[in-house]
């Protein structure tokens, strides 16, 4: 079992012809994903490594039964292209672009409340369910099929270095998502944990959060009213200057909100197991674990 | 990014936005004919990127020519230290002259976005002049939050909200309804982040004015308004930090001693968290992007190498689709290149990760290479110790 | 039992003061429902008739915990008035309004689907639950209360025609519904009927529509996938001219699309029963429920 | 409201949509300046409201002089009956002549609004100049629907299965889309019900232009769109019909000798088709609104009473909150003031309708009154019967 990608999953990539388009289609296709189409405005009715290029998502949806997709275009045409699949019917939406505006994700944001499609995204690294399906941008081999924990982070590198870590515990993953580090993303901490509560097959959730926003304090009190499941939190950010973006679009102290060690506090009420030294997560997981299973 | 108040205020002209009139100096001789031209009381401001100036004395109301020359004396070139510039203060590089309001009321007003939400909201506060979040310690009742969604936009009844919250003569709510119809639109059209008039005055001519402008521009949204990003202020920042975004790096400078490099934000921050667990200080935040390449690489030594308080550099990347053994050649060739001598340790993992540690260890450079975040956290201590 | 309004409904009208207003008010409040607060900007705090007005919505939902709201202003304030009800969170809310702008409701329709509320209209008489609430313009006493029947209907008077044949017949309502003339409004026939199946004591169903629009269609199509309960289905307009407005905006056959002999097809091939001359309506109905009891 | 086709272009042209140059003329004398003005060819086209006009000889091209002549000779004043007119036909007022093109294409285009799904809808077609139901019946694969959900607007995602649906060059469809925002604003902001560019023409020099365009509006925006407003044309509207409107009555007449007066749209609906039912033929359609008050009546007596084709009258009338004694007199009144001599079916219901009918019945005038709707339908076979 997974969450929201499996080997059912048929990928769609929107700006397949682009550098990093065709690159990460390719490494997507190395690592097993079933890429059913490209879309490229005017590139129609080409093909690239074998995969049909199509004008529009529509077309390409229609044509090939598409029903995820990546997308991978310019930050100024990343709304339009979330939009276009959210219009074709497709479920799952997963935007990698970073530097999208906040203008045009706040109109994103609010139109797909209307519709059925999930977004992932923007400025995520993708989601994974190793050994059947991996949307994004992730290295691939980090990972351990068959679970037991699921993951999901606001961040991209700072995700892989959890998954080794667990993989190098001995602790494969059910599904590992990026949900972004942009101030508005498409799915949130709760929409995931939520998925992973109602997965059979897994047992326990890494969630990695950072400066900003109140996210993970939301999480935090979803966990404690609603999850059965041990949660380990992580946090970073605890040395951050107020008032700087730090990196990640969201990833800001302003006026006393948002910081790590009201994130960290908001965790402990919750009874979440904190990971306070990153080194430490791996041996943190299956110690905690191992004490779920008792 | 931030918009000096004077630049706001310009923006705020544009859509025709009532502000004071005032003028915009960078020298002391400038100051008389606008003496001539706007008359008195003029208020004399300090124009640096950061609040709290009043305090700091970075604000003056003069009623003579020879306190307005004074209080321009003072200013221009001063170290403003506010709340929010750190102990080091902010250069004042230049003041913005402005004719004095008869001031019958101050009224705070701002708009931000909800990132949870995805709502546009505008707050605000029957006590202009204070600090919001004073008020909401306070008084919360005194303040009025106002929800839009932005597919709708401002609707009538927001603005009757406002107004009636505001307890405005009917007069009055017209002009606040269309005031805040012009903010709105400046709001979405320029990508705002934030935008904040404290306080906003009510003359006692029942005339609203901006007397103080705040905006905060979103970073992302400058590739189509080349005429705000156009408004970033070389002066305010740190001269790395422009350096470095001028080469494509993101870099934040720090009070510390240990520069870092690392992959990816969310990591880069866990690694300056890790530094200072070690019980050393991180000198920047750098993230030279998820697949770091020997350029921005080679381009972080360059910028670390520049910060002088740097005594000791820590690398932590995490090795993806770009493998490790290719990150490690670009890090020798980068060292090599900018003659790099300070003590380095390199943390590296992910694929390849055995065959890019061969080709650090062999290079001849001196480099520490660990392999877990907590053999690093050892090599920063000791690292520390050797400072 | 009831849909939507019963005697926990506390009634908010916006536009009190009015001439419409105040009247319709009293009406209201005559048949027994439960006004609480009236809005007019600009005369907060006078109150009318014992009812207090406030300024704002929010203000007098958050002063009299009003959970449903009548509105009766000019037609160039209607949208407004409607998405002021919504985001001060009325559950219920009920346009009487005529003349609305069309592109006006296609915002707030959209608008509407984003949040929990429920509208009823524009261009409608109403909603009454007989001798629990009555909220709209219609003539209380010709309803009966105690079911079985419920009644939803596009229309105003004719829907008073309607009710008053059940009520001589001996069938008294649930609850009867205009859902409005308009060609969009909030709450279609499929959410009544959908109400109705639900109630315990409704027992049948009188759906009255007209030309313009598929409404009838897609209804009849969802009763005969999902009702089990009796309908009685009539439809006006089966001599209107084609290309003409027939007083309500929405009650027009264009490129022969929303005629009446389409819609009573429609009726029949989902086994509605059909009412084929409005003067036969009680007894039909009369007839349908002795049916569906034995 | 449908506007004229040179209304329509009127309003394209004020949001620089191309159409071609053209100029409307009501009398001969005018069109020999114009040929001067716009050269040869033209094209002659009769404006009424009503589609089909070519079919039935109301838009003629000319290659000469003496064509353009004897074509608008022809065609003003002619009574033009199409599919759409009715076998009596409309008669020509006014004809828009225009600059023939160089056509290399035809398009269809339109926009209107889905209410059932609360979006406006674009529907284009390879098809141009061929209505669009008929190709929606043989070819349905040429035609394109492209839904726009009203919060969000038009996007590029749209403007390109538009172009791509339509197989358009690069250079064409950007001018596709160019022209596509322009009549989306014009739609959104005129509050349009339906557009239609039937057809689309590219030129030989690949060129755009609306070579035909139906405009209609929504009435109910009317208040906020004066200048749309004035543009209602009293000649094309059947003057009653016109009367009625301006004396606030919703009256549409029909080709029936039974008139009818009802309180409410859908009654007024229903009491027509049982008219139909009774065997007699409805002579309109006539809401005096669900109040009914007797000004409203006496009203509704007046046009009746000035359709010549009007035999009997048949006023049905549910009483809600107005009483129907109230009704009743208002009847009489109404009666009495406009001298009414035809004969009268009144059947009330409602709140105390006893004494409304004893009212009724001891006015004196002749009056049949009924209670059921049944009873109505056999007193109105009588007067069928009768005449």
């Amino acid at each position: 079992m997974s969450i929201f990608v499996n080997q059912n999953t048929r990928l769609l990539v929107q700006g397949i012809t682009g550098r990093e388009g065709r690159f990460h289609t390719s490494q997507c296709r190395e690592y097993g994903s079933n890429v059913v189409a490209g879309v490229t405005p005017g590139k129609g009715g080409q093909s690239l490594d074998e995969v049909p290029v199509f004008n529009t998502v529509t077309e390409a949806r229609t044509a090939t039964r598409a029903n995820a997709s990546m997308i991978l275009v310019p930050p100024a045409f990343a709304a339009d292209a979330i939009m276009e699949a959210i219009d074709a019917g497709i479920e799952l939406i997963v935007c990698i672009t970073e530097g999208v505006p906040v203008m045009d994700m706040l109109r994103v944001k609010n139109y797909l409340a209307l519709k059925p499609s999930r977004l992932i995204g923007p400025n995520c690294p993708g989601i994974i369910t190793p050994g059947a399906c991996k949307i994004g941008i992730m290295p691939g081999p980090i990972h351990t099929p068959g679970g037991p924990m699921g993951v999901v982070s606001r961040s991209g590198t700072l995700t892989y270095e959890v998954v080794h870590q667990l993989s190098q515990a001995g602790l494969g993953q059910t599904t590992c998502i990026g949900i972004g580090g942009d101030p508005i993303i498409g799915t949130n901490f709760i929409d995931c944990l939520q998925a992973f509560e109602a997965d059979h097959e897994t047992e326990g959730v890494v969630l990695v959060g950072e400066i900003g926003g109140n996210a993970e304090e939301e999480a935090a009190a979803w966990i404690q009213a609603n999850m059965s499941k041990p949660v380990i939190g992580f946090i970073a950010g605890l040395t951050a200057p107020p008032g700087r973006r730090m990196g990640h679009a969201g990833a800001i102290v302003s006026n006393g909100m948002g910081t790590a060690a009201a994130k960290l506090a908001a965790f402990r009420a919750a009874e979440i197991e904190v990971c306070e030294h990153l080194g430490e997560l791996g041996s943190l997981c299956t110690k905690a674990m191992a004490a779920s299973r008792t | 990014m931030h918009l000096h108040e004077y630049q706001a205020k310009e923006l705020f002209r544009t859509f025709d936005i009532p502000v004071p009139e005032g003028r915009v100096i960078r020298k002391r001789s400038e100051l008389s004919p606008i003496i001539d031209e706007l008359g008195l009381p003029l208020v004399v401001k300090a124009q640096v990127l950061a609040g709290g100036r009043g305090k700091g004395g970075g604000v003056r109301l003069v009623q003579t020519a020879d306190e307005a020359n004074d209080a321009t004396t003072a200013i221009l070139g001063m170290e403003l230290v506010t709340a929010q510039t750190g102990g080091q203060g902010k250069t004042v590089h230049s003041v913005l002259v402005e004719q004095g309001l008869n001031i019958a009321r101050e009224l705070y007003l701002s708009l931000l976005i909800d990132r949870d939400r995805a709502e546009i909201v505008i707050i605000t506060s029957l006590d202009g002049g204070m600090a919001i979040e004073e008020v909401a310690a306070s008084t919360p009742e005194r303040i009025i939050r106002i929800r839009i969604n932005p597919l709708i936009g401002l609707q009538g009844y927001h603005l009757r909200q406002l107004a009636f919250g505001l307890k405005l003569s009917s007069q009055l709510g017209k002009e606040m309804a269309t005031l805040v119809r012009k903010l709105y639109r400046l709001f979405v059209e320029c990508d705002c982040s934030q935008l904040e008039i404290n306080p906003l005055v009510v003359t006692t001519e029942e005339q609203l004015s901006a007397v103080d402008a705040k905006v905060e521009i979103d970073s992302s949204s400058l590739y189509r308004h080349p005429e705000l990003a156009a408004l970033q202020d070389p002066d305010d920042q740190d001269p790395l930090e422009a350096e470095a975004r001028d080469i494509g790096l993101n870099y934040i400078r720090l009070e510390g001693t240990i520069g870092t490099i690392v992959n990816g934000a969310g990591l880069a921050m866990a690694t300056m968290d890790l530094i200072k667990q070690a019980g050393a200080e991180p000198a920047n935040f750098l993230d030279v992007g998820g697949g770091a390449s020997s350029e921005m690489i080679e381009k972080g030594f360059r910028i670390l190498l520049s910060d002088q308080q740097v005594t000791g550099i820590f690398i932590n990347i995490f090795g993806g689709i770009l493998r490790c053994d290719v990150l490690a050649r670009g890090v020798v060739k980068a060292a090599q290149k900018t003659g790099l001598n300070l003590p380095v340790i390199v943390r590296m993992e992910g694929t390849n990760v055995d065959e890019g540690r061969r080709i650090l260890t062999e290079s001849g450079l001196a480099l520490t290479t660990v392999s877990t975040l907590n053999d690093a956290a050892h090599e920063l201590a000791a690292l520390r110790d050797l400072r």
